[in-house]
């Protein structure tokens, strides 16, 4: 029993982080808004740290790690929104392509050539323009063709809807496809995680300088408990996103792995979306404008959020995994 | 006690009904924040004039109908049932004009009323500054006294669609000796004025919908006053009061917006909390119905509006955050798309910003309303 | 339309509060939870202000008045926190007798002699011992013999079972008890409030005094916003209970009446509740004594919050009640 | 990183669960808060002494087990679940022994905390009077310096059980010149001493579980004073951080109401909102727990537990709270009778308000996990 990250976690995270803060910027992330799918640049960055690949076999070019491994690092994307499918293509795909069998596609993300996207059937497929294959998952898995783009509330993380045909089946278990799913949740929640911490850094740089009526906004205290319940949620959203990692790599003590799921990505949708509305309403009418970058951020929260399963369901999850209250 | 309508009354809501169903736009209008959409909204502004539909409540030398409160309440009721277009002209209507019903003189009041009805003369707010948000005591544009007028500079920003208007209003220190609300004065700005520079800049909703001002040594005559020298402060808070209270944001909003939520309900089957909150959205509509009609009926007989409009700001901002947030819950992954439900939610989430946050509201209905003492923050 | 009470309306209510401001003080509350039932001289007193009787004709011996006239004045019998069944006798037996020809009763009840409670059936039924009848709705309305008493959250408010048997059936139709709940929704609604109001206003006057950190505790923006929010939720619900008093009238323009009594019964137990627990945080240590006379009220209001229907039933009743969102 | 435990905590959880298996009485005791119920819990606690389990994280010489905190996190969520009865030591055994180990002489270590755990002494706290509820620093009890140790006079209230306890801890004011929290002294007072008058009253939910404590002229000797003359206020923010921190809440507590919440859940085949509240409290005590294990293993590893104590209080308090208002809820016309989920919703409204109030820890947590400016309120 040790719940603290590793030395290697934690190295892997603070290297996406240095990386993120010079080449990820506001400035990028906005950017990408007016040409999306064009962070290439950013992306092949990324892949030189390793993050793409890193659930690949040494064997086979990546870095070998477990899911709670990566999922600090997949925080630090969060907390950066960065503009590409990396939960879709490091912890959605990989594990499933390599289940697959489909080494080529395996081999060309650990080069950093393929930006594999990922949605669950239905939902609008997100990173399209820009990824450069689409694998939709409901009962079975399939490489799918994008069709029309959809107007996006997110302009950095474009949507489509898929085409009527040209899907090519993966074969692949349903436990697989459904642990995919899982995994899908669960790096959503890593990044909502990382943007709610983003959002509330900068509510108290601009609340400990913003004057109003002779002080500083932030020295109010409506804005002080505020702000304290912003945080609240995402600090003890956190240990339930790692917790909920621990258990997609079979740690006996973190429990059954589809309440894990759902209560890292219910906490961590609530939280973030929290932080959101706090940050802006602290902000005031400087937090409604699309100049000011906070609205970045609350926007790709708003997105992810909605991801994946909302909070909503996946509380219908859990209450579905908890079962019965036996002792 | 009663909530019947009268005979005259069902009369006047039918006639409403019965125009705005000929009338209004079989399909919405683009946004009234961009300039494309902004044509087209005039456009509208200028049918419900000429149909003396604009400015009900207003004597009809300014091209209104003499329109109670009651009355009024019924065309806002049906204005938003029949899905009408947003009215572009609204920061003139309901918060320039009540102020100048109050403190303009009978000059003023002849000039610029029945422009304003018309949609000739487009006016814009200009409250905020760069470093005065809700603390409007804090404004440091100057007005300087110069023969037969004034001389304004400064900067306001925040203007709701300030780059497609004609007119500003707002305060400017007038006594440049004075602090905080003492020495300003309220001033009525034409945009095309030598010196006046107008930028517009894009809203967290993606429109163009706000613009900044720059003053550099604009003149105006001394008609460009409204309500005296110096008086620049009660008189906006006379103006504030309005957007705060029953007159901007009439129940009828409340109640469609609710009904279309329990439609996207219906339609998506859903169960569990999210029922739960259509219902708890739903009955807050009608509470602010009902708080409202308690409202106009006090107001009717005398009664005058005060701190409680507080009350109300509060509570509608807070249900149109709640409307648009279960909307969204109830389209699941549908939410990430930008469309009227998530356009309205980001919409929403001015509502407890401007007009004064509502925190600021709950400190005036705390200090005003229930007498807590006003030391301390 | 004209939403205001009326003269008499008011007067009545006036009459009532400074009766009960004389006759129902905390102490005689107090008394009532060491001898429940022993109501008797208050309710003489009220008896003789005629609100048992309110509802009856004026040529059987009451004052003839509608449920709308009756409403402002059970407020008050809230705010007092009256510790009789003045809500179950005045507003739901009244009619429900009338209509089942019991005038032997209804004389009873006009002359002060008759305490009738009241209950939906399978709930603990209130005011027992106290009550000298007891009404129970189902699908049609009985006079039960009480059997076992059950300890109340508010002493003041004693609970007992049914016995088996000894029940009397009334004749009256299926529509007429449904009124009658509905009735007892309504009545405990407006008693929620005046005990809503109460709390608040014990609460403003604790806060403004107590001092604390070297102010009043009421000029801290914390509780100002708390209170504020408190507030807000019995402003609210205010309006909705008297709307609701005029849809059992039958006015046209109160609508549907069982969207408005759901309405306001469900927004007025959640705004009193709110209330309660917002006054015992204010009020620190202090509101946490069963010394200070805070808790009385709270006490009622958990007890009422949850008779007639809970918030959560009655946001049920209206979303059945609403129907279709036909526009 | 890992959430898995090692065999040898299995193993020592195995014992605790096979101890309480055998011996938790089979019906709940009385409440610990009547006189009657306080005997009973009493004869528990010296079960639990003679067994080893009434303090297993003290050190062996004192009655422990030296369990580390780990096996004390195992041990109450075992003892949660077993249903084993409320700890009416909690105030010296949580609150006051903390303080010793950190403060206490060795002859005071020795001298009392052997008698602590094994029930013989009984510790109630003083830290509210009439006139400082949370802010401590406005204590007025004063203690005067006389020849040999201390003459203790004033009045303290809402001492929890006080009227059912042998002696009592808190704060003094030793230096008469002094103001705020300069010049206070932690002492230890036996309340059997000459001067000391208990009165017990009432409680919320009914108990006889507070009581004053007036103390007129009491003698003390210099050994009833801990931690130093004048020390007074950081040796009692030590010990109120203990009582807001870990120590006091293990999470075992909230994972076992959240169940019996889902149970009754079940049994009433609660459907809608209830039921997502019903999830969201059992999530949320999954999240504390969570929390829990991520600071212990910091802890464990050498980190000093902070201010970031103040959002695990804020964290349990209103877990506590939205857990028994969902089991009234689910419970409807029945929360009305007095049984344990009503007592324990009335119960929970405490949690938000002792060991500082939750408005005072959110503060706490603005200022000094967030870095906000202290000025203003």
């Amino acid at each position: 029993m040790d719940f603290r990250p590793t030395e290697l976690q934690r190295e892997l995270a603070a290297g996406t982080r240095e990386l993120l803060d010079a080449r990820c910027t506001a400035d990028v992330v906005r950017a990408a808004w007016d040409k999306p799918g064009t962070a290439a640049g950013l992306w092949a960055s990324l892949a030189e740290l390793g993050l793409p690949g890193a659930l690949v076999p040494e064997a086979a070019g990546g870095l070998g790690l477990s899911v709670s491994d990566l999922v600090p690092a997949l925080v630090e994307t969060g907390r950066a929104a960065v503009p590409a499918p990396i939960v879709e293509t490091a912890l959605v795909a990989v594990p499933l392509l390599l289940a697959a069998g489909r080494d080529d596609l395996v081999a060309a993300i650990v080069a950093g050539d393929a930006l594999v996207t990922a949605a669950p059937a239905g939902e609008p497929v997100p990173w399209v323009p820009g990824a450069t294959h689409v694998l939709v998952l409901g009962e079975g898995a399939v490489l799918a063709v994008p069709g029309i783009r959809v107007p996006a509330v997110d302009g950095s993380r474009p949507l489509a809807r898929l085409a009527d045909d040209g899907a090519e089946e993966l074969t692949v278990a349903a436990g697989d496809v459904a642990a995919a799913r899982l995994r899908g949740a669960l790096g959503t929640a890593a990044q909502l995680v990382g943007l709610g911490e983003r959002q509330l850094a900068m509510t108290v740089d601009y609340t400990a300088q913003r004057q109003q009526f002779g002080a500083p906004v932030g020295s109010f205290q409506a804005v002080k408990h505020h702000l304290a319940d912003a945080l609240l949620g995402i600090r003890f959203a956190e240990p339930a996103v790692r917790a909920a990692a621990l258990a997609c790599d079979g740690d006996p003590g973190a429990g059954d792995l589809r309440r894990a799921v759902a209560t890292a990505k219910a906490l961590a949708s609530d939280a973030a979306d929290q932080v959101s509305r706090t940050a802006i309403q602290c902000h005031g009418a400087m937090g409604y404008t699309d100049e000011y970058d906070l609205q970045l951020y609350a926007k790709r929260t708003w997105a992810l959020a909605a991801a994946w399963g909302t909070a909503a369901d996946h509380r219908a999850v859990y209450a579905d995994a908890v079962g019965p209250a036996a002792r | 006690m009663d909530l019947t309508w009268t005979p005259e009354q069902e009369e006047f809501r039918a006639r409403a009904r019965e125009w705005l169903a000929a009338n209004v736009p079989d399909r919405p209008l683009p946004s009234g924040d961009t300039r494309e959409g902004f044509a087209a909204h005039l456009d509208w502004e200028r049918r419900l004039f000429d149909a003396r539909w604009s400015v009900v409540s207003w004597p009809e030398r300014y091209g209104g109908r003499d329109a109670s409160l009651w009355e009024w309440l019924l065309f806002e009721e049906e204005y938003y049932r029949a899905g009408a277009p947003q009215r572009v002209t609204q920061n003139g209507i309901f918060l320039l004009a009540p102020t100048i019903f109050e403190f303009g003189t009978p000059e003023q009041q002849d000039a610029l009323l029945p422009r304003m009805a018309a949609a000739q003369d487009l006016w814009c707010q200009g409250w905020s500054e760069p470093g005065a948000g809700s603390d409007l005591a804090g404004l440091s544009s100057r007005a300087n006294r110069v023969d037969g007028g004034w001389r304004l500079s400064g900067q306001k920003t925040w203007t709701t669609r300030g780059a497609f208007c004609t007119h500003l209003f707002g305060l400017f220190r007038s006594d440049p000796e004075s602090v905080r609300h003492k020495g300003l004065t309220y001033f009525l700005v034409p945009l095309d004025a030598d010196g006046v520079t107008v930028r517009g800049f894009g809203r967290l909703d993606g429109d163009e919908g706000f613009a900044e001002v720059f003053l550099d040594d604009v003149f105006v005559p001394d008609s460009a006053v409204l309500g005296g020298v110096g008086k620049g402060w009660s008189v906006a808070m006379a103006t504030t009061g309005s957007e705060r209270g029953l007159t901007l944001r009439s129940p009828g909003r409340f109640l469609e917006s609710t009904r279309r939520l329990r439609e996207l309900a219906e339609a998506q089957g859903a169960g569990g909390r999210l029922r739960e909150e259509v219902v708890e959205a739903s009955m807050r509509a009608d509470a602010y119905q009902l708080f409202t009609l308690s409202q106009v009926s006090d107001l009717v007989a005398g009664a005058k509006a005060g701190a409680e409009s507080s009350l109300n700001k509060i509570w509608w901002s807070e249900l149109d955050v709640l409307t648009h947030r279960t909307a969204l819950a109830l389209r699941g992954a549908e939410a990430a798309v930008d469309e009227p439900w998530s356009r309205g939610f980001q919409f929403s989430l001015a509502g407890p910003i401007y007009a004064g946050t509502n925190e600021i509201q709950r400190t005036i209905v705390a200090e005003r309303v229930l007498g807590l003492p006003r030391v301390g923050r």
